[in-house]
């Protein structure tokens, strides 16, 4: 074999913005892990090579056994992982295993343009800058317009509805994505008194969750007029396949399934006055990443306008940078007012656990 | 002579070897761990039953049945209808053998694709839908797909694994002489009579062991219930696949694994069983017995 | 006689009927679905798509990770078939020809990995190979693999070795057969089909195999099934997953054709290569 | 006790034709054999009588009732199958008490019955075993049992003896014979053993190729058959061509390979063309000048016990003969040939 | 060619005793059958000297040579497999020219060889069937061809005839014998065919029960047999027990269930116990009132084609004896045996 490439021990916490491009230079290569957008990163790595030089290589694996190779990894000196997609399922196991390099915060020069919200929390967890923001996404009610002409805005009308049309309306089991999720903390903020309360716990407070008895009873009452889906996805092949008229879905999500044919492109999408929560999607740099600077000059560039501006046309997903507009989203900047955040991640997966022994396993 | 007894025994071991260390590494992690041992990537505790404690919840009891009740509704509904089928195909029909081609087709389809295509025609706008529709049975598609009982599920594994009880069955049947038919046939024996006393007890090992494989495999099923399964309970092996890569919780997975392994192990054993006493009924009974009374 | 027989055709006519249904909707219904267009979605309440194209085939060919799967899944079957076959070899040759003190045992214990339910091989075998570095590598399934192929190899090998009449071996030799020309001369040809069959059961086997491929391979290493996973599960794409599926079984099903046309046929006559 | 009607019968595989237009009957009470070499067709009509074949053209009557659309099940016909077909799952005793329970014959019948049987094809004492522990020959005797057994309209035998060395089957087949006497049953016999046939037989019905060839009493048929086929078949015989030279009162002398020879009085016009044949045990070393003497030169003796076979060469032609063991051991013999050692075949 | 010699040769299959002590020698150049009944050891023995078993007891030699230590591939041996044990991948033509092959006789050589066997089995133009389309008969002749064909110094026959047509028989056995005796070879035959041992063979072994019974030439056994197993098995005997009464000048004479008759002269003292037998076919009808005279009731007769079979009660003894077709057919009949037809045995 040949000669190994000998890699100095550096800490880019430790050097300028320059001198972690030109290490990153040196690098050469980029091993970046995620879960979707295959197309575009093909775009962005041709794109990032002619800027750099650098060799970006992404691999579209499962969301799942990303983290479970990073945590597989964790014990290792060297891993191969540089960059990974950070979403909903992995912020805890990010957390409870200490994967992560960081703060990226002061790191990357592009995150005083990002969301400042999803740089600090992400699906209720406090990130501190760990995680550079790479879009936003909000759930909302999306509706099949041939069949509703007056979708429920307010929370009388939704209810309303949901008694008039009976296995119409239909939202993701919340064990199985984040849309699902929503939906629930949504019926927590409306039937169990806000979501103030929760602001600041890292543990379930007994008392504060004593009155979510009204919310798995409003949905007992409702098991056979609201259909449980079993992803996200599966919520919207139900709709296009006339099941569902009315779900609960990614803004995202549902556009990229409009563009792949998957959903009829008459479909419309909405946040209810009542609102529904969203967050985004973030990159993250493992502690054994090979390749940290170019890592980081990867995130950085793909946080740029020009790639951002590319982004958000190309797969419609919502901007992480304040300074673009989405161009093609379903929702509008109008509706996104109603957009609420997460509680802490402590109750999610308190609220998850007692959906499931609840509702799901109630005979 | 000696030697050649000695190059016997090593060329027996390559095999032998792969799958006695894979497989006892396995069996033996999966116990030591349920118990809290031999932890290879956390830290070792030392001996708890607190796993099993914790494990034992009702979710998990859900998920028992659930898998319990898959599994044995299906392998049974399959060696069922696969037995008369094996029969019929067993005679000199003209194009039995085109049949028998055609039927086993899903054997070499992938589960999950097979749970897929069952999917799309039992699906809201599937094609069995579309098609009782048509005929006007129904005003209103029926829902089918994720229903709480499993029935989908069911169906799906009927699909399936038909081909693969056949496979065994035809086999234990082709291996009962056509003479010998002929020979009770000609002594006047009903039909009933000769699938009774001749066909069951000469090929209910080769139907047992379709049984058995069947119910293992179905028992332990883990991407036909993920396409098709209700939202709740899980089967056990989505679970213990849950538990595993969602909370991480090796040895609760351990614990799991391992009553999976128990009830294989109980359900195969009552099995066989059960076909032994029935083979017994043909084989015990002699002259001995019939002096006796 | 002549009533029986009008019954019998009958019953067969409704029977091929009833099978056809039974295998050819499913799969019909996936050509749709493979078919639709991207831009004219196949949404209720149309009967029937308003148009087909391939368009999505080639979306799916250029712009997912099909090729890279595909890759993948055969280069893992075609190195699974190859060392299942060689490990499988020396072990079925001492089982079906020397009868060895302990056989019933050991064809047991080569059984065990169909008897364990894949899902909880998979997970274990993944543990054991996390701590030894073989996660996420293409050695790491393939030696997963050539676990589940075994049991299905030495079965079949060891059962044509078997089946070679011992009075043949003993002509062979009472003619002065050197062991070169025993083992290509009368061994090889005589297993052939066992041979054959075994390694093809393997390919198959391996190309399907999921539960591994999901554990050890993924992120970086997706097969065919796992990537079906994907658009079967949370990422559930009807039309991806059709096409997955169809590029999935259709290589299956010319496979079953060869066989069903090859192994039969040389299969039968063999039987008469001596008396009783 | 039946009467058996086989009319006609064609059976055919493919576009092979087993059986060709057999055509015979058996009458109530007797024992008719089927003879013929391998492969031609034997097995294949007994089972079309039993109704496991169904044939392609032609009728088959018990009794003068057409049975064509009766299933096997509902025949009142027992066959010995070739291939034995014991239940392997069954003792000796299940196997041949299954037809009888078939029956429902009550049960201390059944004990006494199957006693009897088995005590007829030697087996009593082996009621317990399983086909599995039995010797081929004990096999096919468990076979001959069950069908024995169930005294039938008509009962089938399928080579029933085969597997057994000399001794046994002798013994067997006489036992078989006399059951079958006793009891009445209208039996068909399946052998390709020409001793066997001959000495079981009521009738025996020799068949080649699919196609009968001729039908009578044994001694009937051996005395004289009516092509080479049968009198090569049954026995052995020399068989030759000739001319008919000229008719005398008491015989008709022909021109042959063997010289100029008298045999019994025929018609044939003289200068036609004629093929005879004789058997060996016709010889006479003894010679009587009264028959014709024929002079050959000794090829080779074969001891065969009990006689020599020996082998001449007559003007060329290869002639086989019994000769008792006295004989010269010469190598030019002269031996005689009653005229009515000669047989006239019609083709 | 080579001189076989098997030495108190033992062979068990666990507590079974298969072969037990057998020794005996077999010339350079001639041929030797093992006859007996099924299951007494003949092919084990036959095996044992092939090497494919190993002997628990005893050594075998050829030429003088302890072969016990080399194995089947370097005996130079040829068997013909009582299971045929063709190769079934191979064509007629490559079944017969494998072992030629392995010795690397040259190809033209090969042709000539495998064309010239095949000729003497009766195949030629089958060369290009597989094993799988023949018939059993066919089948046993390629294996009988392959053996013949490499020419080994001791060739090995199982049952090499026992499925071809009497027909068949008679021929192949001939030309078998003729090879064997123009090729020199040594050969060990085994059969349970009394027929076929007697003719084609320069000895013959009776075994019984792993045990040797007699060896010698075919007629000194025939005529001579030492005890009543072998008497029954080489040709038919009925077996008698009687008390020696005096010795005459020329005979001895015997009380017996057949009456007081004369019997070869022998030295045992009068009053002690014998076993003789007589053979069926030393009867005479035409009686020789200097001979033994029986009377007897005729229970059955049975037409055998070339003569009758006859048995008789005498004294309530039953009694086989062939007769010829003319006897006259009475109840009751007289016929004579002379002395010399009565051979004394020894158990
Ligand atoms: N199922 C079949 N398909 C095709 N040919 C057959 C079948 N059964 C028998 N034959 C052919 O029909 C002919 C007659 O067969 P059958 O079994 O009646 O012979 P057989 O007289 O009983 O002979 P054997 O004495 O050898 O038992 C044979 O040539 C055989 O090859
Ligand atoms: N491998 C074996 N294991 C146990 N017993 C055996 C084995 N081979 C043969 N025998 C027994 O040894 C005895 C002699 O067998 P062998 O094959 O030599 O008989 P044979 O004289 O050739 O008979 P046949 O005429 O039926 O071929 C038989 O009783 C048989 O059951
Ligand atoms: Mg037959
Ligand atoms: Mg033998």
């Amino acid at each position: 074999g040949g000669k190994e490439k000998k890699e100095a021990s550096y800490d880019i916490a430790a050097m300028s913005w320059d001198e972690i491009v030109e290490q990153a230079k040196k690098e050469g290569t980029v091993t970046h892990y995620a879960w979707y957008w295959k197309e575009h990163w093909d775009k962005m790595a041709v794109d990032f090579e002619k800027a750099y030089g650098i060799k970006a290589t992404v691999v579209v694996g499962d969301e799942t056994s990303n983290f479970n190779k990073a945590v597989a990894e964790a014990k290792l000196a060297k891993g191969t992982i540089d960059v990974m997609n950070i979403g909903g399922k992995g912020v805890k196991i990010a957390f409870d295993e200490n994967l992560f390099y960081g703060p990226l915060k002061d790191i990357i020069p592009n995150s005083k343009y990002l969301d400042k919200n999803l740089l600090q929390f992400q699906e209720g967890f406090v990130t501190k800058g760990y995680f550079i923001p790479q879009h936003r996404n909000q759930t909302g009610f999306a509706y099949n317009p041939d069949k509703v002409k007056n979708p429920p805005r307010t929370w009388a009308e939704f209810e309303k509805w949901i008694d008039e049309h009976p296995k119409q309306f239909g939202f993701n089991d919340p064990n199985k994505g984040g849309s699902g999720q929503s939906m629930v903390h949504t019926l927590i903020k409306q039937l169990a008194g806000g979501l103030e309360k929760y602001e600041g716990d890292v543990d379930v407070v007994e008392s504060k969750v004593a009155d979510w008895d009204n919310v798995w009873n409003w949905l007992k009452e409702r098991k056979d007029k609201i259909v449980f889906t079993s992803s996200n996805a599966d919520s919207i092949v139900r709709m296009n396949d006339g099941e569902l008229d009315l779900i609960v879905a990614w803004d995202d999500d549902l556009l990229n399934k409009m563009k792949q044919g998957v959903i009829f492109d008459k479909v419309k999408m909405y946040i209810p006055e009542f609102g529904l929560a969203g967050g985004g999607d973030t990159f993250g740099i493992p502690n054994n990443a090979p390749h940290k600077a170019a890592a980081a000059v990867w995130i950085n560039f793909l946080t740029d306008q020009a790639q951002q501006q590319a982004m958000s046309d190309g797969v419609g997903a919502y901007p992480a940078r304040d300074d673009i507009k989405g161009t093609k989203t379903n929702l509008t900047t109008e509706d996104r007012k109603y957009a609420i955040p997460w509680f802490p991640a402590c109750y999610k997966k308190y609220m998850i656990e007692q959906f499931t022994k609840q509702v799901l396993m109630s005979k | 002579m000696k030697r050649s007894r000695l190059t016997d025994y090593i060329l027996l071991l390559p095999a032998f070897i792969y799958v006695s260390l894979f497989l006892s590494f396995t069996l033996f992690m999966m116990i030591s761990q349920s118990f809290g041992l031999f932890s290879l990537l956390g830290e070792t505790e030392g001996f708890t039953l607190q796993y099993w404690k914790s494990a034992m919840i009702q979710e998990s009891f859900d998920s028992f049945f659930y898998s319990m009740k898959i599994g044995l509704v299906s392998s049974t509904l399959v060696v069922v209808i696969a037995y008369p089928i094996a029969l019929i195909l067993n005679q000199e029909i003209r194009g039995a053998r085109i049949v028998g081609s055609l039927i086993k087709i899903p054997y070499f389809i992938n589960a999950m694709v097979a749970a897929f295509l069952i999917i799309n025609i039992i699906a809201y706008h599937g094609f069995l839908n579309q098609f009782l529709m048509f005929l006007g049975f129904i005003d209103e598609p029926l829902r089918m797909r994720n229903d709480d009982f499993g029935t989908g599920v069911i169906v799906i594994q009927v699909w399936k694994n038909i081909p693969f009880a056949l496979l065994i069955i035809t086999a234990s049947i082709a291996g009962v002489s056509k003479d010998v038919i002929d020979a009770a046939k000609d002594l006047r024996a009903g039909p009933v009579r000769i699938f009774f006393s001749i066909y069951l007890p000469l090929t209910i090992s080769g139907a047992v062991t379709a049984h058995i494989l069947l119910f293992i495999m179905i028992f332990g099923d883990f991407a036909i219930y993920s396409v098709a399964g209700p939202i709740y309970p899980q089967s056990l092996t989505a679970r213990m696949q849950l538990i595993v890569s969602n909370f991480l919780q090796w040895e609760e997975a351990s614990v799991l694994a391992t009553v999976l392994i128990i009830s294989v192990i109980v359900v195969a054993s009552t099995l066989t069983f059960i076909s032994k006493k029935y083979i017994g009924i043909y084989e015990k009974v002699g002259y001995a017995e019939i002096k006796k009374d | 006689m002549q009533k029986l027989k009008k019954i019998s055709i009958v019953l067969f006519v409704v029977f091929c009927l009833i099978q056809l249904l039974w295998i050819g909707a499913p799969v019909f219904m996936a050509v749709l679905w493979s078919l639709v267009d991207v831009d004219t979605p196949w949404s209720y309440p149309d009967m029937f798509p308003k148009k087909l194209s391939f368009s999505q085939w080639s979306y799916a060919w250029n712009h997912t990770n099909l090729k890279r799967a595909m890759v993948t899944s055969y280069t893992v079957a075609t190195l699974t078939s190859f060392f299942t076959l060689l490990i499988s070899l020396p072990t079925s040759y001492i089982l079906g020809r020397k009868k060895p003190r302990g056989k019933r045992f050991i064809e047991t214990v080569l059984l065990l990995p169909i008897v364990l339910p894949g899902m909880v091989i998979a997970l274990f075998v993944g543990r054991i190979f996390t701590s030894i570095g073989l996660v996420q590598s293409m050695g790491g399934i393939v030696l997963g693999h050539i676990l589940l192929g075994i049991p299905y190899m030495t079965r079949l090998l060891t059962s044509s070795f078997e089946s070679i009449p011992q009075d043949v071996l003993d002509a062979a030799q009472d003619l002065g057969t050197g062991r070169i020309r025993m083992i290509f001369k009368i061994y090889f040809p005589m297993i052939r089909l066992g041979f054959i069959a075994g390694t093809i059961f393997v390919f198959i086997k391996s190309i399907e195999e999921f539960n591994l491929s999901f554990i050890l391979g993924l992120p970086t290493y997706e097969t065919i099934p796992t990537m079906l996973y994907t658009y079967l599960g949370y990422n559930f794409h009807r039309t991806y997953a059709s096409i997955i599926s169809l590029i999935l079984t259709v290589p299956n099903l010319i496979i079953l054709l060869l066989i069903e046309q090859k192994i039969k046929t040389s299969l039968t006559p063999r039987s008469a290569a001596g008396k009783g | 006790m039946s009467k058996l009607k086989v009319s006609n019968l064609v059976k055919r595989f493919g576009s092979f034709t087993a059986v060709n237009k057999a055509d015979f009957e058996v009458e109530a009470g007797t024992l008719v054999t089927l003879l013929g070499p391998s492969g031609c067709g034997k097995t294949t009509l007994l089972r079309s009588i039993a109704g496991f074949y169904c044939p392609d053209e032609g009728s088959i009557f018990f009794d003068g009732v057409k049975v064509d659309n009766i299933p096997p099940s509902r025949r009142n016909t027992s066959m010995c199958f070739q291939s034995y077909a014991l239940f392997p799952h069954m003792s000796v005793w299940k196997n041949i008490a299954f037809g009888l329970e078939n029956q429902k014959v009550p049960k201390a019948e059944i004990i006494e019955r199957v006693a009897e049987v088995l005590r007829v094809v030697n087996l009593t004492g082996l009621e317990d075993r399983k086909p599995s522990q039995l010797s081929g020959g004990q096999q096919q005797r468990v076979a001959l049992a069950r069908a024995l057994v169930t005294r039938p309209d008509i009962i089938l035998f399928d080579e029933p003896l085969s597997n057994l060395d000399a001794k046994m089957r002798d013994q067997v087949r006489i036992e078989i014979r006399e059951l079958q006497l006793s009891l009445g049953l209208t039996a068909v016999y399946v052998t390709h053993d020409q001793a066997e046939a001959l000495s079981i037989s009521d009738r025996i019905i020799v068949i080649n190729e699919g196609k009968i060839q001729q039908a009578g009493a044994p001694q009937e048929i051996y005395d004289n058959p009516v092509n080479s086929f049968v009198a090569q078949f049954l026995g052995s015989a020399n068989i030759h061509e000739g001319a008919v030279f000229e008719h005398m009162p008491d015989f008709t002398v022909i021109d042959s390979p063997l010289g100029r020879i008298r045999v019994p009085k025929n018609s044939l016009s003289p200068g036609s063309r004629v093929k005879f044949c004789w058997r060996p045990e016709r010889t006479e070393f003894k010679i009587d000048p009264e028959h014709n003497v024929i002079k050959g030169n000794v090829i080779r003796r074969v001891f065969m016990g009990n006689l020599l076979e020996v082998f001449f060469t007559v003007n060329n032609q290869p002639v086989k003969v019994q000769a008792p063991c006295w004989i010269p051991d010469e190598k030019e013999l002269s031996f005689s040939l009653s005229p009515e050692s000669f047989i006239l075949l019609k083709e």
